[in-house]
């Protein structure tokens, strides 16, 4: 195993790219902790903390995680699979909601 | 410390000078195969018992101590069954069965039947024995997490069966433990009995994912010169597959077990609303039970398909053998496998379909579960055409692969009828259900079980099993099994529903208790002819026909190991070099109707053999 | 040789008990019919196929067993044959996927005219409630639930007064005209299951959850509990009286609406009092 | 990574070379450690946990009626008289950050066989790692303080203080498990076992800086999770 890797390890990433990294994740919390200090409600608010949350997930992952640098094969055999989470996000928002709705006309409102 | 390595051997023999015809210079040459990419594994010889064969690194010996285990376990919960179906048939000859009983019974049988013994035996048992062998590694890449996979597997198989002993006995709340009432009293074992189940299981999840891990990473990366992907045999990409399920599924099962846990010892209400109980109104309040439902088959569904698909591999490669023909249409099983294991995610809410789940959904799953049935179809055609035109050995392995055919077939058509929204909402929590997933489930992967215990036997023990013997006991299982799973079916249409300790004064009664008589007294025989097979490996192992190097003429690597059965590092001093598919049989102008995976091409030059 | 005649027989078997089986669905006493069709029609595409699949099985184990001298035909793949296997199976899928369809939306539509139900579940039995004059259930809460007020109806919510209570397992139906059962269960998952008028929906705890059907038999049916619920699941039986209109006004007017349970334990408070004046 | 060879295997980009490193033989993930990998397959699991408890979160709290108590006042300080609101989550989500860095760097000096800043950056990371698990225990008993329970919550909802301490709880263990491994790994490092390729304890593998980067891997992971407990939990 030892063999192979060594000459292909020897070769990192300027330190350069990992600070600008570091720097983006302080800013873009911080920006997302204003949302907050700011409160921003309704789709507003709903749109930045999706879009902070993602852009740091992805640099954490593109650079910190090396996902950037990866071969594609290893790439996707990580992302794919989130498509069956993402049915069971939108799935459980249907439910949720057909839930609010039965306790809310019954138990309370009623008609 | 050093000696328990032979690193320096090995790691020689691996170097790409040594590989005869090799370098890039002749890169023309037909039987190059490129130079190792990663060096050879370094492997931990047990010397003291202990290490060799209890705490052992070994993935064949981790194999066959899976198996034992889940065996075992297997044992028990055909012992439950033939309690339940005493109680169902002859009820007097039962006085002791209270209802309590019947379902803590019910429960642990669907439970064990399930997780401890099928997916167990498959993924434990027969994925450590067969994937380092298939494609051509030393080992699993992570020995040392492999054993203590096994081990996790004891000590959860051991709080499963302490669970009987515990004040209030096991939980009898159904295998899928719905909340509220796994946790409410009216439940057998709704302390002690669910919390050691859900340890139980969290513990099985943990253990599992060490070995899961371990057989992804060796199909992934721990091939030997060669194999390719597509060159590997069905069983491998069964059971890969069926481990990445199981890697993305657990965690569901093991965060709804998590949460009932804490809502049973901590008093939260995740699935638990407000509960009137003997007049009084319980602590709880707010939580939706159908949250669990829809973890529970988030997991559960997937669940399933890890027990068929390494049983869809395995059965393909016994065909294929059997029937000394190449499998038909490989690429089709595979992309086949691959298919139903990603669709298997978007079906999981079928079971649900009269749970009271957003009604909508009824739309989404009834079409996603019926696409799910081309992919598995076609699986079914390529079973059959592989026949079409082959030679076929009707010895043992044979018949449980057409018994696996005929079962599946019907348990798959069942499957049809419950997928189909409309159609699910009579036949929904009735016998009619039990009948689909006993065949398709209970059966039909147990015939590929059988089919492989009498197919790779001579390879683990160096020894044939008796075929007389054997003839028996598939004619007693097949014909016993149908005739208990095929007319249950009908008891589904009168409209019993499942889960019942008795009928008593129901009009419906009166015309199911002879069909229960029978069923039962099916039972007992079938549970019975089990016991034909663990006579015939005793028997086997001191006094059965050696049988040799590659006795069946398969084309798989694990038949080629330079010693039978093979020895830790499987592979001798050198590692096989891969050239071909795993299913050249009857090639136009062989000398014989098979050629190894490992035959270079040079050598069958003259044959009419198809690139793969 | 016997390997195919007894797998022959299997099948050949099979399709005898399907044809003389005395166990089979009971007579359907609701608008579900088409729930019974779509089952025929999935027994004819589905059983066909499982009768092709296993007679093309004994078929090739009769004409290609082995032989030391014949060898097998070398065939890794077939494009076209595949192609074609795919989309007739695609075809058969969609046939059977279509008219199930069409049926689950009716079921998940309630016609307007039918009359709501409130069917409540608990450990282990059944009681029912209809609206009264004003056509509108009251709502409800778990933790109202006493001897007072056995639905745990909100008491200021005004239409619950007039809200027909039948605190029996057993309910009356009118023949021909749907009803919408409103499901409830005050503790663990139920169901409430009638064979005959095939519907079925679990009641859990938390939420209300629905069915329709339209009745279409008078006469007496057997209430299962569907759901596993504990130790008395099995023992959780109800029925239904299915009736014609003229008997089924007779019925409704014999029972006790909310208020005149609320007036009756106002009299029997005032007795009370009256008993301790004295 | 990025300059790999491999004798014999010629590489492509994108999703052609995609294709062909699934269709080769012997490796799928051409150049990828074998534990490396093993991590990879393993946080794509967790990821499955950790999003069956959000989802879990989501559904539970869309379906309450009773409402729910603002996280940004609940997690709010009381600084020098004024209320800050999420403060204490905002300084546990920098220190995270910081440490996720810090965790970088050390994977950049491992592979460079820089012994001393690797380690260092290493212990670095641990004591980031632990400030965090302070602050979180710090966070755990505010709320306990103010009456918030498992099973109750005086603010609203009680689901809320479930899935709280449910969801930080289990992310809570990651980062503690991760530190204790941070503090083992700094010492293999200090020690040279990854220079001279000492066999580990239990698995008898030998040591190799590619260790560093599969620990980063958990590392960073936990930060990760921690970005979307941050915007669901604390932020919606
Ligand atoms: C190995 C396990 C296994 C397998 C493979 C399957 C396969 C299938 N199952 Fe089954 N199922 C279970 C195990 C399994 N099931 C279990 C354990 C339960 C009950 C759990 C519980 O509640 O306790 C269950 C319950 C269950 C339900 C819920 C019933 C209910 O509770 O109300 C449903 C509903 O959709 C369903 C559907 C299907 C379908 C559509 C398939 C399909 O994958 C089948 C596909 C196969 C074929 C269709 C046959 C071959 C095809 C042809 C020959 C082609 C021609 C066919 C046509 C054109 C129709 N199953
Ligand atoms: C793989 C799964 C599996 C298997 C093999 C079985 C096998 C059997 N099952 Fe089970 N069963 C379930 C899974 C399984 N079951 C599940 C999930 C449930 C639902 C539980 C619930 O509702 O919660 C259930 C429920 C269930 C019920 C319904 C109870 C009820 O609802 O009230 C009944 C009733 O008859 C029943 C009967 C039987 C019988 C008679 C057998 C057998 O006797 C049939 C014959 C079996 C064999 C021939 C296999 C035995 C072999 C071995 C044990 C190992 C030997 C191996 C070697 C030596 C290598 N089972
Ligand atoms: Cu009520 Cu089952
Ligand atoms: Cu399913």
């Amino acid at each position: 195993m030892d063999k192979t890797k060594k000459q292909e390890q020897t070769s990192t990433h300027k330190i350069g790219i990992y600070l600008w990294i570091w720097g983006l994740l302080f800013v873009l919390s911080f920006f997302s902790y204003m949302v907050d200090w700011y409160q921003f409600q309704g789709m507003l608010r709903w749109s930045l903390i999706l879009f902070f949350m993602f852009l740091k997930a992805g640099l954490i992952m593109a650079f910190f995680m090396h996902l950037y640098w990866e071969r594609y094969a290893l790439v996707n055999v990580l992302l794919w699979p989130m498509t069956a989470i993402a049915c069971f996000i939108f799935l459980m928002v249907a439910e949720f909601e057909y839930t609010v709705f039965t306790r809310f006309f019954y138990f309370v409102v009623g008609g | 410390m050093s000696e328990d390595f032979n690193d320096n051997k090995t790691i020689q023999a691996q170097s790409s000078e040594a590989i005869s015809g090799g370098g890039s210079g002749i890169a023309t040459d037909a039987d190059y195969v490129r130079p190792a990419e990663v060096a050879d594994q370094d492997l931990y010889h047990g010397h003291s018992f202990i290490t060799k064969w209890i705490f052992c690194q070994d993935a064949k010996v981790i194999g066959v101590q899976y198996f034992l285990l889940a065996t075992f376990t297997g044992i028990i919960g055909l012992i439950l069954s033939w309690l339940m179906r005493l109680q169902l048939g002859f009820p007097e000859l039962v006085p002791f069965m209270t209802a309590e009983h019947y379902y803590q019974f019910v429960t642990m049988h669907g439970m064990i039947m399930v997780v401890y013994f099928l997916t167990a035996l498959f993924l434990g048992g027969f994925g450590n024995y067969l994937i380092p062998l298939m494609v051509g590694a030393r080992d699993m890449v992570f020995p040392y997490l492999n054993m203590v996979s096994f081990w996790s597997f004891f000590v959860a198989v051991g709080v499963l069966l302490a669970s009987f002993f515990v004040p209030g006995g096991p939980t009898g709340s159904g295998w899928t433990l719905y909340p509220p009432q796994a946790i409410l009293e009216g439940t057998p074992g709704s302390g002690w009995g669910i919390m050691l189940m859900c340890i139980s299981l969290i513990l099985f999840v943990a253990g599992f994912t060490m070995g899961g891990l371990n057989y992804l990473i060796t199909v992934l990366q721990a091939r030997t010169r060669g194999m390719t992907l597509m060159r590997m045999p069905l069983t491998v990409w069964g059971i890969f597959t069926a481990t990445v399920l199981a890697m993305l599924a657990f965690p569901a099962l093991l965060v709804g077990a998590l949460m009932m846990s804490l809502d049973n010892v901590l008093g939260t209400s995740f699935f638990m609303p407000t509960i009137l109980k003997a007049g009084e109104v319980l602590e709880y309040g707010g939580g939706s039970p159908i949250l669990f439902q829809h973890l529970f088959w988030f997991f559960g569904h997937p669940e399933v398909y890890i027990v068929a698909l390494p049983a869809f591999g395995i059965i393909s490669d016994l065909i294929s053998v059997h029937a000394r023909k190449n499998i038909f249409g490989y690429r089709m099983m595979v992309w086949a496998i691959v298919g139903i294991g990603a669709l298997s995610f978007f079906v999981w809410a079928h079971h649900m379909y009269v749970s009271g789940m957003n009604p909508w959904f009824g739309f989404f799953f009834a079409t996603t579960t019926l696409i799910i049935a081309v992919p598995t179809a076609m699986k079914v055609y390529n079973w059959i055409l592989t026949l079409w035109r082959g030679n076929i050995r009707l010895n043992t392995v044979m018949l449980w692969c057409l018994g696996f055919i005929v079962t599946f077939v019907n348990g798959g058509i069942t499957g049809i009828f419950l997928g189909n929204v409309s159609v699910d909402v009579p036949l929904s929590d009735t016998y009619f259900v039990i009948a689909h997933f006993h065949m398709v489930m209970g059966i039909a992967p147990l015939m590929v079980i059988m089919g492989a215990v009498y197919h790779w036997f001579p390879l683990v023990a160096g020894r044939f099993l008796d075929e007389k013997l054997g003839k028996w006991h598939f004619w007693l299982t097949f014909l016993g099994a149908y005739s208990i799973y095929f007319p249950m079916h009908y008891l589904g249409f009168i409209g019993v529903p499942r889960r019942y300790f008795e009928m008593y004064d129901s009009p419906y009664v009166t015309s199911a208790v002879g069909m229960n008589e029978f069923i039962s007294l099916a039972a007992f025989i079938v549970g019975a002819a089990q016991f034909i097979l663990i006579y015939n490996i005793i028997k086997t192992l001191k006094t059965g026909k050696p049988a040799g190097h590659n006795p069946w003429q398969a084309c798989s690597l694990e038949w080629l190991t330079p010693t039978v059965p093979p020895e830790h590092g499987n592979w001798g001093d050198r590692l096989p070099t891969v050239h071909r598919w795993a299913y050249d049989f009857s090639v136009p102008g062989a000398k014989e109707d098979f050629i190894t995976q490992t035959t270079p091409p040079s050598e069958v030059a003259h044959t009419k053999v198809e690139k793969t | 040789m016997h390997v195919g005649i007894i797998f022959f027989l299997v099948i050949l078997g099979s399709v005898l008990f399907h044809i003389f089986t005395p166990w089979y669905w009971t007579d359907v006493a609701s608008n579900w019919g088409g729930m019974d069709d779509t089952i025929t029609l999935t027994f004819w595409i589905g059983g066909g196929v499982f009768i092709a699949v296993c007679l093309f099985m004994v078929y090739c184990v009769f004409k290609f067993s082995y032989k030391k001298e014949r060898k097998a035909e070398y065939k890794p793949e077939d494009k076209k044959l595949e192609k074609i296997l795919t989309w007739a199976t695609t075809l058969g899928v969609a046939a059977l996927l279509a008219p199930g369809l069409i049926i689950w939306n009716q079921y998940v539509n309630v016609p307007k005219n039918a009359i709501e139900i409130d069917v409540m579940a608990w450990q282990w039995g059944w009681q029912y409630r209809l609206p009264g004059e004003d056509g509108k259930l009251g709502t409800t809460k778990v933790v109202n639930i006493n001897d007072d007020n056995p639905f745990g109806i909100n008491l200021d919510d005004p239409f619950g007064n007039d809200d027909v209570m039948i605190q029996s397992d057993v309910i009356n139906l009118e023949n021909n005209r749907p009803v919408k059962i409103l499901l409830r269960s005050v503790d663990v998952l139920h169901n409430w299951y009638v064979p005959q008028f095939r519907a079925k929906m679990d009641a859990v705890p938390g939420i209300v959850t629905y069915y329709w059907f339209e009745p279409n038999k008078t006469g007496e049916f057997e209430v299962l509990c569907a759901e596993y619920c504990g130790v008395g699941h099995y023992a959780m039986r109800g029925g239904v009286e299915v009736q014609d209109k003229q008997d089924y006004d007779n019925w409704l007017q014999q029972q006790e609406t909310f208020s005149d349970l609320i007036a009756k334990q106002k009299i029997l408070e005032n007795e009370k009092t009256k008993l301790a004046k004295k | 990574m990025s300059d790999l060879k491999i004798e014999g295997y010629e590489f492509k980009p994108g999703f052609k070379g995609m294709a062909k490193d699934t269709g080769s033989d012997q490796t799928m993930f051409k150049g990828v450690h074998w534990g490396k990998a093993m991590m990879w397959i393993f946080l794509l699991s967790d990821t499955f946990i950790f999003s069956c408890f959000l989802i879990s979160y989501m559904k539970g709290r869309g379906s309450t009626i009773i409402d729910w108590p603002n996280p940004s006042e609940v997690f709010g300080l009381h600084v020098f008289g004024v209320d800050v609101p999420l403060l204490l989550i905002a300084i546990m989500t920098f220190v995270l950050i910081t440490s996720s860095g810090t965790m970088a760097l050390a994977v950049k000096y491992g592979y460079e066989k820089n012994k001393k800043m690797c380690g260092w950056l290493i212990l670095a990371t641990a004591i980031g790692g632990l400030t965090f698990v302070g602050m979180q225990a710090f966070e755990w008993g505010k709320l306990i303080h103010e009456g918030v329970r498992p099973w109750e919550n005086p603010f609203g909802a009680p689901q809320f203080g479930s899935f709280f301490f449910m969801i930080t709880g289990f992310h809570g263990t990651h980062v503690s498990i991760g530190v204790i491994f941070l503090f083992i790994y700094a010492y293999k490092t200090f020690a040279g076992h990854y220079d001279e390729g000492k066999r580990g304890w239990f698995t008898t593998m030998k040591g190799d800086y590619v260790e560093i980067e599969i620990l980063g891997l958990y590392w960073h992971f936990v930060d990760l999770v921690w970005v979307f407990i941050f915007a669901f939990f604390y932020l919606w």
